[in-house]
């Protein structure tokens, strides 16, 4: 009923959303909050290939749950980063954390 | 349009809305409501295509432990307080790429001839996910358990305040 | 027999963790061993060089060849071999090697600073150009040649002297990035022809002998050449890619220079020669006059370059730029005599140009500078020493009864007759010139009267003249009897495709 | 004949022993470099004796005696390239031998009181011996290259000798400009005789390639060519105007090396190597004979002029030898082989003569500026004597051997030739006749004009004065060879100019015009001269100041020396430091290390895209994923 | 179709994860045993777990649908086990005097090795993707590791959450590969993709085009590899080490098996531009490399070289150039532990990492510098070395699939980076030394060091023994294909 092609633009546009969010915010935690909506944006892919086109394997469904699961642990490791680069620097922008260039 | 393709509509609109107020928005914390919402959209997309059992984990993973977490992290490194602008001077140029992105992109899938049943979503049961996820998929399974134990560990000792601190 | 080509690479490279299991502070035991080494490599040498015996094809000899990897991937059965052999045209080269190395550990006696590693690197120097002249695979080919240029940095870097000039300064470690830069670049052009060659001929092997039967297009070969001529060219000094050879020279300390100029740029001409001409003889003749006007723009610029200079190393470094020049002009002639000579010359010149070195080195230890105006009438203080320069000299201008005269002279008439008449002329002008800056070094530096300043100079040591001594036989062996080489030499020449009589 | 070989051989040997254990030996062994010449010397009876023998009636059959040297096949043509040590013994040659080792015997004889004391008294013998031996080969040799090996050995002993006493620092300059010069003129002859082989037989053999030109084997021009480059070693090594400069330069050598090899003996190879070259001279276009005349005229003339300004009493010889070369190139330009033989037989003694004399004045008043000697006649009268006999012989006055010699060449000239060139050889008798006079009278008479060297002058001991005295009965009797009969009688079977004509019927002939002519010209300069300057010279000294600029010119040498101090310092130099600043400014700082800055900077520019912000390392991921995925879905789609 | 799956197969996976559960107890528990010693243990369990992988050695099985354990997998289980227990043994010292937490980081380091082993042994992209993320979080956390040092927090940030911004792209492309061909099997996809692909091929070269960029980045290959300097810069020395051989080495592992089997077919399609990847990074790592003062950064630039030529074997694909790209990266992980190695050690004695801190090495420590100087060399390949050799095999595999402007490009840049590989040994040799003393000698790092240069030498010398086996290894993931698109490739006559 719902042609497939309409998850897979809302997918692109959400993914768009988030790479553009990386390129251009310059706190670390919007940073990782746009990988996350991209992350869901490839969930959305996987289940929709899975429901879809492969609905007998259904590894894109699986695909989906471990995104899931990855981008959560992400999270929770980013955080800490995060949390350890603002306790000892003050700073949670990405751009001012610039000790190593060139 | 069908009425299944209106409520699909709706959903994509508020997902979308909420990507967008993640990236956009001024002010963090309306970031990461804005972050919520859209996560509660995806969940609804799940819906829509027929996984119950993603929706469900989407909502407590993310709608719960993720966003609480982020909530968390953004209290304790005080985003709020910091200064200058919240978008970096790259903005143009990556709304240009993210742009040019999505064009290719859904060129690219509107182009495609998915192979399959691309009409209508199967329902796949929570049974069966199970099933596969500890047969099949064991290994990855077992995998993940290591890589969240990797991110337990990271986040412990990294974030663990030392003495003197 | 094939066992002493093996003694040959491997003396060399198993002195080396001999020597690093000397303790530091006995370096008189390292120099007894380097002299041991260096004077069994010269036996060694000679031994090859004398029962060489030309017996048909192409004139390899004393074959031993090992499996290295085979049946893998690209290659098939003898893909690569260790693969020695020598031919009429690497004995020679061969019994230069053993002669500069014999006599450049004499002249490095007195290296105090790390004694043992300098021997080390200059051996290791000397394993890869033996390995070069004697290799018959392409790969231990290549193999060996980026050995012999793998040490020249630290030995130059280390061991070596910067010097100031007044309106420029040439640092050790310029002269060595150089020099290592310019060598291992040009090398990429080898490289590259050598993957070519392997792919086009199909033969799934590097064993040159198998290569030579291959037939290659000759499109092919008229574009892969120039890769070799100008790869190998800049180690042989070639015009406009020199400037390594006499900033290196001038940086250099004196046994390394010896090795350097003596046989390192001899690996650049023999390289054309081994797997240029040999392999790509339709490549090599469609190139032959742009390698032609190369060799004498060397020859005629390196000369008149030499000419301009007051420093010692330089005069010494540019007029190596001009005879290798004469090398060059003699392969490009791509006739038998022609080539004959360009490989006498190789050998005449590493002689003596290491007498060269040798001769400046002892002065500049002593005086610590090789400006030839600050000197005059040294001559006095050094009889010996100058004597020596003096041969070296006469030698490079080409006097009869020297080595120089016999190759320059079939150089010469190689060229001549392959129809190069202005080349010729201007070589034969070159080596004109060539006495001009030699003798003009004479007079200012040793003759006239005695600058009062060197009063206090001493002849060289004696291991210096001895090492001057084993050079100046050579120079007269083949100036007066040039006829083993010459024998060994064109029996092989003679099988060079593309090669006319 | 077949032992020619050993001619050279023995000074070689002597060399050899002399180089490695001559500080070892009593005296230096000097007497075994003499033993060795004095060998050779009678080594050459021998071998004239085996040409006589062999020959048929006056038809001289030539010794040939060959090792191989270098041979080996040329691939494909089936011939050999072949380079031989040979010896090849015909009448020139023994004239050359005789002269040689004759007049080298004598040298090393008086030079053992001339050199007597001097630091480096066992070098000067084995310099001596390698010249005799080079220069013995290079008369021997029957190829080309073992002539070009001696060829260039004697450049080098010249080399050697001129810079005997380097630590003058004009001995030392004079030693290079002889060897530079020379050595130019080597070129020509190097380029020559590649050319003779390259079109030629595939030898090297003198007497093949002659035999193959003359059967028309060359081209014409090209055999010119060639012939012509040769020529050019001629004339660097025998002082040719313009490659003259040298000689003059050269007598900062001990005076016996300047009697024997810049005199006698390495000089004339040039004339010898013609000489013996000369069928291909004959063969080739005509214009190579007229330019070895037109050379050797040019030479004659400025040499005499230049001798007229000298004061330096062995630069005065020394342009009297080039006076006397190009005499012989003249000859040689009309063909005149016998006529140049013999110059260069006699002009060998009486040359060494006129050395040896000034030797020895040197030798006794360490003085050699004329201006500053006179009335040597007194103290040392052997030396004048002889002297006076060299003087005459070279003005060419009757019966002195140099009187027949140049006629010989003024009747060919004047047969062969046009009456320009004829006239210009009479103006020049006159010109020698005038300065040789001036140097004798300068020397040895009226009052002395320096005390001191005056007082010093002394005759030498027998080494010198016997000599001398040898030289001057040579320089005397020499010329006789010209009549037949003396030639049979010594033993030539018709006569020295059939010995030396190579078989070719030929006679002397003796015109009593132009001896007449001759003898008034060169005996009015002679008598000229000694009006001129006798007593104080207040003559010469007049006249020269009203010509002042003729005077000024002529002690400057033309200023030939200043043009070529010129060309080499401006031009040669300067191209070479352009060259160097090009090689060091242009090539190596711009071409590789401008490479290598390339390389550098491009780096220096890349590593600001590393520039330390998340944000722009995530937009290079970005653009990267853009190009790869657009590009791939162009190419591909 | 998976009802039994061999769980013993993954035993030396169970071994590393549990030994790194012990070593976290035992420090935990018994803290007398020092940090040192840990990291020995830790080194023990890994050589364990390598050994224990070498129970496969010429078997071919598979675990489920998603794994082989067959030569390939027991490679890099070798290598990696390899490099972990090299890492282990060089941070003994390191952590004992610098790090916190010693428990948790060996364990990271063996959790690491587990992502590792499995992106070797992936049969499928999930299993992969997992393990490539079990992988890259341990090597976050191990980078930002040093927790009050700067540096190591900033590194740690930027490769975090630009690894998770191309883990994302990657999924992006795995999920359009997915999408078109049904399947994340690499030999359905093959199967797939080797059939007629006109209807799907937008998503398909898209997918594709995506997961080049990710893998790119895992790799490092230019322009995704910004991270990389600052990683390296940033993360403790011998976690530099880890990530320039093991994250490195295991990222070509999954690279070349995936497009070995799964994309092979589409070669001509992207050879080109996985060739413009090898010449961009080959190009900008050695190039910017000459500018750098930092040994950590000079070694982040030159890996990235480095990957310019392992890019080229993939350009090259067939079973000649795959061995011949193992070849070279096992060449290349050998010559880089052992340049780490030194400079690990020189941090150790004296706490300075500036290029211009090391002058005067060849005096403190002459063996030391004679090895670093080893390991640039073969860096840069020079013979007698292992650079040289493989180099050598590498470049002639590129040559003979007609990529020999490719071959020449990346012999050009081998020899730019001599330059700047030379200016360290100047450095050691030249520099005058601040103080004269000699070093002390930690026995085992030198053993270490000794066995790694002896295996440049080995690999430089006589590589055979070692290219037999890794022909043997790639044989497997080629099987399917039986040469036979090779053979087409080739084109020898």
């Amino acid at each position: 009923m719902i042609p497939i092609d309409n998850f897979l633009v809302l997918s692109a546009i959400l993914f768009s959303l988030g790479m553009y969010g990386v390129l251009v915010r310059r706190n670390a935690v919007l940073i990782l909050m746009s990988v996350e909506l991209m992350l869901q944006a490839v969930a959305i892919n996987f289940v929709a290939f899975a429901v879809y086109l492969n609905p007998e394997t259904f590894t894109g469904l699986i695909f989906g749950i471990f995104v899931i699961v990855i981008a959560a642990a992400e999270v929770g490791l980013a955080l800490a980063i995060i949390l350890r680069l603002f306790r000892n620097r003050q700073i949670s922008n990405v751009d001012e954390a610039d000790l190593m260039k060139w | 349009m069908t009425y299944e393709e209106a409520i699909f509509y709706v959903i994509a609109a508020v997902t979308v809305a909420g990507g967008l107020g993640v990236v956009i928005a001024r002010n963090v914390i309306h970031s990461a409501l804005f972050l919520i919402m859209a996560l509660l959209g995806v969940a609804a997309v799940y819906v829509l295509l027929a996984s119950e059992f993603l929706a469900i984990v989407q909502v407590l993973v993310y709608g719960g432990a993720v966003t609480i977490l982020i909530l968390f992290a953004m209290m304790l490194t005080r985003v709020r307080d910091t200064a200058g602008p919240m978008d970096g001077p790259q903005r143009p140029i990556a709304a240009l790429a993210a742009t040019i992105f999505l064009g290719t992109t859904v060129l690219a899938v509107t182009q495609t001839e998915w192979r399959g049943n691309t009409e209508e979503a199967t329902v796949i049961s929570i049974y069966e996910i199970g099933e596969v996820l500890f047969t099949t998929w064991a290994m990855p399974f077992e995998i993940a358990s290591l890589v969240l134990m990797v991110s337990l560990i990271g986040a412990i000792v990294l974030a663990r305040g030392e003495e003197g601190e | 027999m094939e066992f002493v080509l093996l003694a040959l690479i491997v003396i060399p490279l198993g002195v080396c963790p001999l020597f690093m299991l000397i303790p530091s502070q006995y370096p008189q035991l390292s120099r007894y061993l380097a002299a041991l080494a260096g004077g069994a490599l010269f036996a060694l040498s000679l031994l090859v060089f004398v029962v060489y015996e030309f017996d048909g094809g192409s004139g390899l000899r004393y074959e031993l060849q090992w499996d290295w990897m085979e049946n893998i991937g690209f290659l098939r059965e003898n893909g690569i071999t260790f693969y020695l052999g020598v031919d009429g045209i690497g004995a020679p080269l061969v019994l230069l090697n053993g002669v500069v190395i014999f006599a450049a550990v004499f002249v490095s006696w007195n290296i105090a600073n790390r004694t043992k590693d300098f021997f080390v690197l200059l051996f290791l120097l000397v394993a890869g150009v033996y390995g070069v002249f004697i290799s018959q695979d392409l790969f231990f080919f290549f193999f060996w040649y980026e050995v012999a240029v793998l040490p020249m940095y630290l030995l130059i870097a280390v061991w070596g002297a910067s010097s100031e000039f007044g309106t420029f300064t040439r640092t050790k470690e310029y002269g060595a990035m150089k020099l290592t830069l310019m060598l291992v670049g040009s090398s990429v052009l080898i490289w590259v022809a050598i993957f070519a060659l392997f792919v086009e001929a199909g033969a799934g092997t590097f064993d040159m002998t198998v290569l030579r039967e291959a037939t290659l297009d000759e499109d092919f070969q008229k574009w892969v050449f120039p890769l070799f001529m100008v790869g190998f060219g800049v180690l042989a000094g070639m015009w406009p890619l020199h400037t390594w050879s006499p900033d290196g020279h001038v940086a250099a300390p004196t046994g390394v220079s010896m090795l350097h100029a003596g046989v390192l740029m001899k690996l650049g001409a023999f390289g054309i020669l081994r797997i240029g001409m040999t392999l790509l003889p339709e490549g090599a003749e469609f190139w032959a006059p742009v390698l032609m006007a190369l060799g004498v723009t060397g020859a005629v610029y390196g000369s008149v370059s030499a000419l301009a200079q007051t420093d010692l190393k330089y005069m010494v470094g540019y007029s190596s730029v001009s005879h290798m020049g004469f090398v060059l002009m003699g392969l490009a002639s791509m006739n038998e005599i022609g080539v004959n000579g360009a490989v006498l010359q190789m050998f005449a010149h590493g002689v003596m140009t290491a007498l060269m070195f040798t001769s400046v080195g002892a002065l500049y230890d002593q005086a610590h500078i090789r400006d030839m105006t600050q000197f005059g009438g040294i001559a006095k203080r050094m009889p010996r020493h100058s004597a020596f320069f003096a041969i070296a000299g006469l030698s490079s201008l080409g006097l009869p009864g020297l080595a120089g005269f016999v190759a320059e002279f079939h150089i010469f008439v190689g060229v001549f007759e392959a129809g190069y008449w202005w080349a010729g002329g201007l070589g034969i002008l070159s080596a004109a010139i060539t006495a001009t800056y030699i003798l003009r070094m004479l007079s200012r530096a040793y003759f006239g009267p005695l600058n009062e300043k060197w009063a206090g100079l001493k002849e060289m040591r004696i291991g210096e003249q001895f090492a001057a001594v084993i050079l100046i036989a050579m120079i007269l062996f083949m100036g007066l009897w040039p006829a083993p080489f010459i024998d060994r030499i064109s029996e092989t020449v003679e099988m060079i495709p593309g090669i006319m009589g | 004949m077949d032992q020619a070989w050993l001619i050279p051989a023995i000074p070689a040997a002597a060399f050899a022993i002399l180089l490695i254990f001559g500080p070892y030996l009593p005296r230096k062994g000097d007497w075994l470099a003499i033993a060795a010449i004095g060998a050779s010397f009678i080594l050459v009876f021998p071998v004239l004796a085996d040409l006589l023998d062999q020959a048929d009636g006056t038809t001289y059959v030539a010794g040939e005696k060959a090792w191989e040297w270098i041979s080996f096949d040329l691939a494909g043509v089936g011939e050999k390239f072949e380079i031989e040590i040979g010896f090849y013994v015909d009448p020139i040659t023994i004239v050359m031998l005789a002269v040689v080792t004759l007049v080298a015997l004598m040298v090393q004889v008086y030079s053992i009181a001339y050199m007597k004391g001097d630091s480096r008294y066992g070098w000067y013998f084995t310099v001596m011996s390698l010249f005799a031996a080079s220069m013995l080969l290079l008369v021997l040799s029957n190829n080309l290259l073992l002539l070009y090996a001696g060829w260039e050995a004697v450049g080098f002993c010249s080399f050697l000798l001129i810079g005997f006493w380097w630590e003058k620092r004009s001995a030392a300059e004079a030693a290079k400009k002889a060897f530079i010069t020379t050595r130019i003129g080597d070129v020509g002859l190097l380029i020559g005789i590649i050319m003779l082989w390259l079109e030629g037989p595939n030898t090297f053999n003198i007497q093949e390639i002659i035999t193959f030109a003359e059967e028309g084997g060359y081209d014409n021009t090209y055999l010119t060519g060639a012939v012509l480059l040769m020529f050019m070693g001629a004339l660097g090594k025998s002082g040719q105007f313009p490659l003259h400069v040298w000689l003059p330069d050269a007598m900062e050598g001990p005076t016996p090396v300047s009697a024997l090899i810049h005199a006698a003996t390495m000089v004339v190879a040039g004339v010898y190597l013609v000489a013996r070259m000369l069928p291909l001279f004959e063969v080739a276009d005509p214009i190579a004979l007229d330019v070895v005349l037109v050379v050797g005229l040019t030479t004659v003339m400025i040499s005499a002029t230049m001798g007229l300004a000298a004061t330096d009493i062995k630069r005065v010889i020394a342009y009297s030898t080039l006076n006397s070369l190009g005499l012989m190139f003249v000859a040689l330009g009309s063909s005149a082989v016998a006529a140049a033989m013999l110059y260069l037989f006699v002009h060998g003694f009486f040359k060494a003569l006129l050395f040896l004399g000034a030797g020895s004045v040197i030798h006794a008043t360490k003085e050699q500026d004329m201006n500053r000697l006179g009335g040597l006649a007194a103290k040392m009268p052997i030396t004048a004597a002889v002297f006076a006999i060299g003087t005459l012989a070279m003005i060419g006055i009757i019966p002195l051997s140099g009187f027949w010699a140049k006629d010989e060449v003024l009747v060919f000239a004047k047969e062969e030739q046009n009456i320009i060139v004829y006239l210009v050889l009479l103006s020049s008798l006159v010109i020698t006749g005038l300065y040789m006079t001036r140097l004798f009278v300068r020397t040895f008479l009226f009052a002395p004009r320096e005390q001191a060297a005056y007082d010093h002058a002394h005759e030498g001991g027998l080494l010198i004065t016997v000599p001398l005295l040898i030289l001057g009965l040579l320089a005397t009797v020499g010329g006789f060879v010209v009549f037949d009969e003396v030639g049979e009688a010594l033993g030539f079977p018709g006569g020295f100019a059939q010995f030396v004509f190579l078989n070719e019927a030929h006679e002397f002939e003796f015109h009593l015009d132009t001896a007449i002519t001759s003898s008034v010209l060169a005996g009015g300069g002679a008598v000229a001269g000694w009006i001129l300057w006798q007593n104080k010279a207040e003559l010469a000294a007049r006249i020269r100041d009203r010509f002042a600029p003729v005077s000024t010119l002529l002690s400057n040498r033309y200023y030939i020396d200043e043009i070529y101090q010129f060309v080499i310092d401006r031009i040669v130099l300067g191209l070479g430091s352009i060259i160097a600043w090009f090689d060091r400014v242009v090539v190596n700082d711009g071409g590789v290390d401008g490479s290598a800055k390339l390389g550098y900077f491009t780096g220096f520019e890349a590593k600001f895209l590393q520039t330390g912000r998340l944000p722009n390392y995530a937009l290079a991921i970005v653009v990267g994923i853009l190009v790869l995925s657009i590009a791939m879905l162009v190419t591909q789609v | 179709m998976s009802t039994s799956l061999e769980w013993g197969l993954l035993a030396p996976e169970f071994l590393l994860a549990g030994w790194a559960a012990f070593i976290i107890l035992i420090d935990l528990f018994w803290g007398g045993l020092g940090k040192e010693r840990l990291g020995w243990l830790a080194a023990i369990g890994v050589v364990a777990a390598g050994g224990l992988s070498l129970i496969w050695v010429n078997d071919a099985k598979q675990f489920g649908e998603l794994a082989d354990i067959n030569d390939y997998t027991t490679l890099f289980r070798v290598l990696f086990t390899g490099i972990g227990a090299t890492i282990c043994i060089l941070s003994a010292r390191y952590v004992r005097d610098r790090l916190l937490n010693p428990g948790e980081y060996y364990a990271l380091i063996l959790l690491a090795i587990v992502g590792a082993n499995g992106m070797a042994a992936a049969h499928e992209l999930l299993t992969a993707y997992i393990s490539l993320e079990l992988l890259s979080f341990s090597l976050y956390a191990l980078t930002a590791y040093a927790k009050f040092d700067l540096r190591s927090n900033e590194g740690g940030l930027k490769y975090m959450l630009l690894g998770a911004f191309s883990s994302a792209i990657f999924l992006y492309g795995i999920g359009l590969i997915y999408g078109t061909t049904g399947s994340t099997q690499y030999a359905v996809i093959g199967e797939v993709l080797s059939g007629d692909t006109s209807d799907i091929e937008w998503g398909m070269y898209l997918g594709l085009a995506l997961m080049i960029g990710g893998l790119g980045f895992k790799v490092a290959a230019v322009p995704f590899h910004m991270y990389t300097p600052d990683a390296y810069e940033g993360a403790p020395i011998p976690i530099t080490a880890l990530i320039s051989a093991l994250a490195k080495a295991a990222g070509f592992a999954f690279f070349l098996k995936l497009f070995a089997v799964a994309f092979l077919p589409l070669i001509d399609d992207w050879r080109y531009f996985i060739a413009g990847l090898s010449v961009a990074t080959m190009a900008l790592g050695n190039l910017v490399a000459i500018q750098q003062r930092n040994v950590k950064r000079l070694l982040a630039y030159s890996s990235i070289g480095q990957v310019g030529y392992l890019l080229l074997g993939i350009a090259a694909l067939s079973q000649d150039a795959a061995s011949a790209l193992v070849l070279h990266m096992i060449g290349y992980v050998v010559t880089n532990l052992a340049a780490f190695t030194c400079v690990i050690l020189y941090y150790n004695w004296t706490g300075k990492e500036e290029i211009e801190e090391y002058k005067g090495l060849a005096e403190r420590a002459p063996y030391v510098a004679l090895c670093l100087t080893i390991a640039l060399f073969s860096l840069a390949g020079m013979p007698l070395f292992a650079g040289f050799a493989t180099k050598f095999i590498l470049f002639q595999a590129a040559a003979d699939q007609d990529l020999l402007w490719l071959a020449a490009v990346a012999a050009f840049f081998s020899f730019v980076s001599l330059y700047y590989y030379l200016i360290l040994i100047r450095e050691m040799y030249l520099g005058e030394p601040e103080e004269k003393t000699r070093f002390q000698t930690p026995w085992l790092e030198y053993t270490a060091l000794t066995v790694l240069i002896a295996g440049v030498f080995l690999i430089g010398l006589y590589p055979k023994p070692v290219f037999n086996v890794v022909e043997d290894a790639t044989a497997t993931i080629f099987v399917s294909e039986e040469l036979e698109s090779g053979e087409d490739l080739v084109g020898v006559p």
